[in-house]
């Protein structure tokens, strides 16, 4: 056997990453996918959905439905307890189950730049959540309400569903709780917090998507004074962008198991 | 290596402390089922353990006494006929008054009981030993009757011993049989009822925390989703009685007499059967879950 | 020859709060096999895990082909490591786990990339079960498939024989050697330890944090002359045979078991070993038996860090 | 090379008068555990197709590849699994039937490490004395003694989540043997321990085997050790019992010899072959002879190295490790 070799250090090997993300970030939301689109989470999910829906035609029969009040049923349940959870119960699971069953390391060892890792995760997180979460709001919409309010319940899911994803994605990574301190933010933080004044609002994803539903439903009543349509797109994407950086950092300082 | 006592060798000795054979008789399963039922109990409670463990118990188990003291106080300030209109409860509503107690009790020590054994390995110990499964689900299920009384049964007993002794109770042997009766019977029905619901959800998930938040969830729910079919579609009545933290008060109140009733226009013949329903469908559960449990883990 | 360092540690420490993991821990190595040894809690997986780059060094700087594990990408195409964790993507097939390690690290083929390791490991690359219900000897192999995927220069395996039965360990070490033979730098750490032997002789042992000792455990026993080594001897006239012993055989010590048994204690083994047969021949006594007690891995590892 | 410390059958007074063990000749005791011709199939997959076996007394070592029904075994032996046929018998009972009774005598330590984080060690054993029959005045007392004997004394009162793999080992065999049972089934109780750890856990289960007068079975991939504590041994293939029986008796010989030298080996193969015996070189090591008795090879081989004075590191005979045995039976190779 060779004996301990003398230490020389050899030539320098390319210390850039080495491949490129248009190959690795497909296979690894090919991966991610199944992982995060379990049978049990897509059955719970779609069946607040219907319960919501259920609800939806409750309201509608009960036939003292006007427009006004099909807006404030699709913000009450849709905006303010729906899209959150079910993003928090998605996103929060893309890196997060990556994390708990200890397969990160074979993302994560890889000469691959990490903020590909952290993007595959928040693709594969919106891959499942639009199509899910676009068409119960969608069918909720149609239920209670006209064009208008379907337009706007599904721009505001959108809305919703890129903020959330990002902020829940990160959770997921950072800590094993992410489904409790997720349900302490929407619960305690947009809904009592947000509630207290308008600059308190400003701070909740809430307030964008309920401006977005607002503006394009054309219902003033929801909000004293939504936010512009341009003011949304900004702060939505500065969020998703703000979130899904802070991911990348923490991948690369953390510690892998 | 042990080493025979001479008898002759003075006055010192040397004791073997090596391992002693047990061939003293055993207890059986009987044994086996009380030593679950204790240690049951005192898990539940917080005993042999550390502080924080008994907070929540000690805390649930004190706000299901007050008002029954609040109760007698009024007797003692107002004078036993005054009590009563001043908002002494009668032993009916005090189950309502406390099924908060009750509920919260249930969501924490249901899950206490039957889901660390899964989750640390300590049930497939149980199964290498004279328990089996069904004697084992049967000490538990004895442990959170017993436990969940503590929180609705004795408080009311607490109540009628305070009122007897302010004036407030029954008079004459005959009545206060038929109270005592009655509170048993009706501390029996949310005991064991909640029991069956706590260990059903308990029985679904290893995690302690999902099972506890399972059980807060499905019983608030019940209520919410009652409430609206009944309210907002023409659903039937007896709809109402899938409230479950109503149902058993419910069941107190037609117990006590029909003094107090929760679902109005539900009759006693439904709210029963509904009672039973539910109760069946957790032994389900609870039965199926453990039947196709691994055994060998 | 002095062979190229493929891994440098300089110093390297980790604590975790004011616990220490590893301290002052330095090594080079080079191709070939190399058993990372020591007690339970000893920093043996910590130091793993820094090699690898999955935890940053609290202190001391760590070296794979001259770069940073940590911070280079490019070098962590150029690691394999078997970790003991036993997840993996449950649903997937062999071949698909094994082709994504292959397409992440940027192999041309793929597919192909991940058949030939499959078939490295014994494994049948078109076995459509899932991984999941793979038993643990297979998922330990399809591991090792995905570690040397893409030909690394460093392969690292953490406790990769427990729980295999025996057979399982025999076709793992015997890969394992291969694998070192062929030049590629295999760090294992493992408990097994006459296993270990057989992969080579170049230990690297951690005890309380430190690096208790490191080269070929054959030369550290010799270094261990405050040791004496023990030997037993089985002949037909063990009193006559061991009072010769005293008189040439460069013995320290002899215990007379009984008639047919001698245990010899010594402190010059190589010159025992050259007398024990002409001093048996001499005292006319048979040989039945030379055996010695405390020459193996195992023995040298009590030694460091046990009694 | 088998180098099992022989401990002579020590002066056992049992208080306890077990029929099988008097001071003089030991009696053949009966077995404690006999196996006829037991079947046994998980829905479709068998299992067992014949598993043939009797494990008497003291320590007994059971061999299987990875998914040989290692597990399977230790559920029917406790009764908690039946079987499709066949007769089986423990300390005289029928597992399937007297599961219960039999269950209380007997101690089980499982494979996992998984134990009750938040109990202190004390409080488990004790439960576990307790739901295996034991009074709970009996429970207290005996479940401190099995943990000072394991060696946990000082910390029995420690909650088990605090404790190292090392430390849960002991805490289950603590619990194995805190009831007083007559026979424990210890699931690879050596797993995750270090050498040094696995030294004192195999002298523990020695002593338990031998001076407990408790009788053991257990389950371990590291065969080395198997041959270190147990008396006899049962390896199970493909379903059947491939091998039983003392371990002694099992590692026949495979004849002739090995010699280790530094130096000089084709010399003194040279002057072996001229003696008449056969010699092959492979490696560094001679294998001289096949099946002459160990004393005439020892002969030439004493003269042979001493005349060309090497250096000899190595000499005996050529004894079938439980390896060779294990690969041989259950693999063939």
């Amino acid at each position: 056997m060779t004996n301990v070799p003398t230490p020389q250090p050899s030539p320098p090997v390319a210390t850039r990453p080495t491949v490129s993300a248009s190959t690795a970030m497909p296979a690894m939301i090919k991966r991610i996918l199944p992982a995060v689109a379990t049978r049990g989470r897509l059955l719970a999910l779609s069946a607040v959905g219907l319960a919501g829906i259920l609800i939806g035609l409750a309201v509608r029969n009960g036939d003292q439905i006007d427009d006004f009040a099909a807006t404030e049923f699709i913000s009450a349940f849709g905006l303010t307890i729906f899209v959150p959870i079910v993003a928090l119960v998605i996103a929060s699971a893309t890196l997060g189950t990556l994390r708990e069953d200890r397969t990160l390391v074979y993302f994560w060892l890889r000469p691959i730049a990490r903020w590909q890792i952290v993007l595959a995760a928040f693709i594969a997180g919106l891959m499942i959540l639009v199509p899910l979460a676009g068409l119960v709001m969608a069918v909720l919409a149609a239920t209670v309400g006209d064009g208008s309010d379907v337009a706007g319940a599904i721009v505001a899911t959108l809305v919703g569903v890129v903020a959330y994803g990002a902020m829940f994605t990160f959770l997921g990574l950072i800590t094993k709780r992410a489904l409790a301190w997720g349900l302490v933010y929407i619960l305690i933080w947009e809904g009592f917090i947000g509630g207290l004044s308008r600059f308190a609002g400003r701070l909740s994803i809430r307030s964008y998507t309920t401006s977005a539903l607002s503006r394009i439903a054309d219902d003033p009543s929801l909000l004293t004074n939504p936010e512009t349509t341009p003011v949304i797109i900004v702060i939505t994407a500065a969020l998703t962008i703000g979130f899904l950086a802070a991911a990348t950092v923490y991948m690369n300082a953390m510690e892998v198991d | 290596m042990t080493s025979e006592m001479q008898p002759n060798a003075g006055s010192a000795q040397i004791y073997d402390r090596g391992y002693r054979p047990y061939d003293g008789d055993r207890t059986g399963v009987s044994g086996a089922v009380k030593s679950v039922f204790r240690a049951s109990i005192e898990r539940a409670l917080g005993l042999r353990r550390k502080f924080r463990f008994k907070i929540v118990p000690v805390l649930t188990i004190v706000i299901a006494y007050i008002p029954a003291l609040i109760f007698m106080g009024l007797g003692v300030l107002f004078g036993s006929e005054v009590a009563g209109d001043v908002g002494a409860a009668e032993y009916a509503d005090y189950f309502g008054l406390i099924s908060i107690a009750v509920v919260l009790f249930t969501a924490f020590v249901g899950p206490e009981l039957l889901c660390p054994d899964r989750q640390s390995g300590l049930f497939g110990m149980y199964l290498a030993s004279p328990l089996n499964k069904w004697n084992y689900l049967a000490a538990k299920v004895g442990a959170l009757t017993l436990l969940l009384s503590l929180v609705s049964l004795f408080p009311v007993l607490f109540l009628l011993i305070g009122y007897s002794f302010t004036g407030q109770g029954p008079d004459g042997f005959g009545e206060v049989a038929k109270t005592v009766g009655q509170i048993i019977a009706a501390g029996l029905v949310v005991s064991i009822f909640y029991t069956l619901i706590g260990m059903a959800i308990s029985t679904l998930t290893k995690r302690q925390g999902f099972a506890s938040a399972g059980i807060v969830m499905v019983l608030i729910a019940s209520g919410v989703f009652a409430g609206i079919l009944t309210e907002a579609t023409n659903a039937p009545d007896w709809v109402r009685a899938f409230d479950l933290i109503s149902l058993p008060t419910d069941i107190a109140g037609r117990i006590f007499d029909e003094q107090i009733v929760q679902f109005e226009n539900v009759s006693t013949s439904m709210s029963v059967a509904t009672l039973f329903g539910v109760m069946a469908l957790c032994a389900a559960i609870i039965v199926g879950g453990y039947q196709r449990m691994e055994v060998t883990k | 020859m002095t062979a190229q360092a493929v891994v440098v540690a300089d110093r390297i420490s980790k604590w975790f709060g004011d616990v220490v993991a590893v301290s002052e821990v330095s090594f080079a190595l080079g191709p070939g096999v190399t058993a990372l040894l020591g007690p339970n809690g000893a920093g043996k997986s910590t130091t793993l895990r820094m090699i690898a780059g999955l935890a940053p060094t609290s202190q001391g700087s760590i070296t794979v082909l001259g770069n940073n594990p940590r911070s280079d990408a490019g070098i962590r195409g150029r690691i394999g490591l078997v970790s003991q964790e036993e997840e993996l993507f449950a649903e997937q097939r062999a071949l698909e786990f094994v082709a994504l390690a292959a397409l992440l690290c940027g192999v041309a083929n793929p597919e192909a990339a991940a058949r030939s390791a499959l078939g490295v490991v014994e494994m049948d690359p078109d076995d459509q079960r899932p991984i999941s219900t793979y038993s643990k000897g297979m998922r330990q192999r399809v591991k090792v498939a995905q570690a040397i995927v893409h030909r690394p220069d460093l392969l690292l395996l953490d406790e990769p024989l427990t729980g295999l039965d025996p057979r399982q360990r025999l076709a793992m070490t015997t890969l394992i050697q291969q694998l070192g033979a062929q030049g590629m730098c295999v760090i294992v750490s493992s408990h097994v330890l006459d296993e270990v032997e057989r992969l080579g002789s170049n230990v690297l042992v951690i005890a309380q944090g430190r690096l208790a000792a490191q080269g070929n455990f054959h030369d550290i026993r010799a270094l261990m002359d405050n040791r004496p080594h023990r030997i037993r001897v089985r002949t037909d006239k063990a009193r006559a045979l061991a009072s010769d012993l005293l008189t040439y055989g460069g013995v320290n010590g002899i215990t007379v078991v009984d008639e047919t048994e001698l245990l010899v204690d010594t402190h010059q083994v190589t010159l025992f070993r050259k007398r024990i047969a002409p001093t048996a021949r001499y005292s006319g006594a048979q040989l039945f038996e030379v055996h010695p007690l405390d020459d193996d891995l195992e023995s040298v590892f009590k030694y460091l860090v046990g009694r | 090379m088998c180098d099992r410390h022989q401990i002579g059958e020590s002066e056992h007074v049992n208080i306890a008068v077990d029929p099988g063990l008097t001071p003089q000749a030991p009696l053949p005791s009966p077995a404690v555990i006999s196996a006829a011709a037991v079947s046994k199939s998980w829905g479709t997959t068998p299992v067992f197709t014949d598993l043939t076996a009797n494990i008497p007394k003291g320590i007994t070592g059971l061999l299987g590849s990875n998914g040989s029904g290692k597990t399977t075994l230790f559920g029917m032996l406790l009764g908690l699994h039946d079987r499709n046929g066949g007769s089986l018998s423990v300390m005289g009972e029928d597992p399937a039937t007297a599961g219960p009774e039999l269950r209380q005598l007997i101690g089980y330590s499982p494979e996992h490490h998984d134990l009750p984080v938040d109990v202190a060690a004390q409080d488990f054993v004790r439960h576990l004395a307790e739901v295996h029959g034991l009074p709970k005045h009996e429970a207290t007392t005996r479940s401190s003694d099995a943990l000072w004997l394991v060696g946990l004394g000082e910390e029995r009162a420690r909650p088990i989540g605090t404790m190292s793999t090392g430390q849960r080992q002991r805490v289950k065999l603590a619990q194995a043997i805190a009831h007083g049972p007559s026979l424990i089934i210890l699931d690879e109780p050596t797993d995750g321990l270090d050498p040094v750890q696995r030294d004192d856990m195999l002298e523990l289960i020695r002593k338990i085997g031998t001076d407990y007068g408790i009788d053991v079975l257990l389950s371990s991939h590291l065969l080395e050790e198997v041959e270190r504590i147990a008396d006899n041994v049962v390896i199970i293939a493909d379903g059947k019992t491939v091998a039983a029986g003392r371990i002694d008796d099992l590692q026949i010989g495979q004849g002739g010899a090995v010699v280790v030298l530094d130096d000089q080996h084709e010399a003194v193969a040279r002057s072996i072959h001229e003696a008449g015996i056969a010699v092959r070189i492979d490696g560094g090591r001679l294998f001289v002879g096949n099946d002459e008795p160990i004393e005439a090879i020892g002969a030439v081989v004493r003269d042979a190295v001493a005349t060309h004075e090497a250096s000899l590191r190595r000499f005996g005979a050529r004894q079938q490790s439980l390896e060779d045995l294990f690969l041989h039976e259950v693999h063939g190779e």
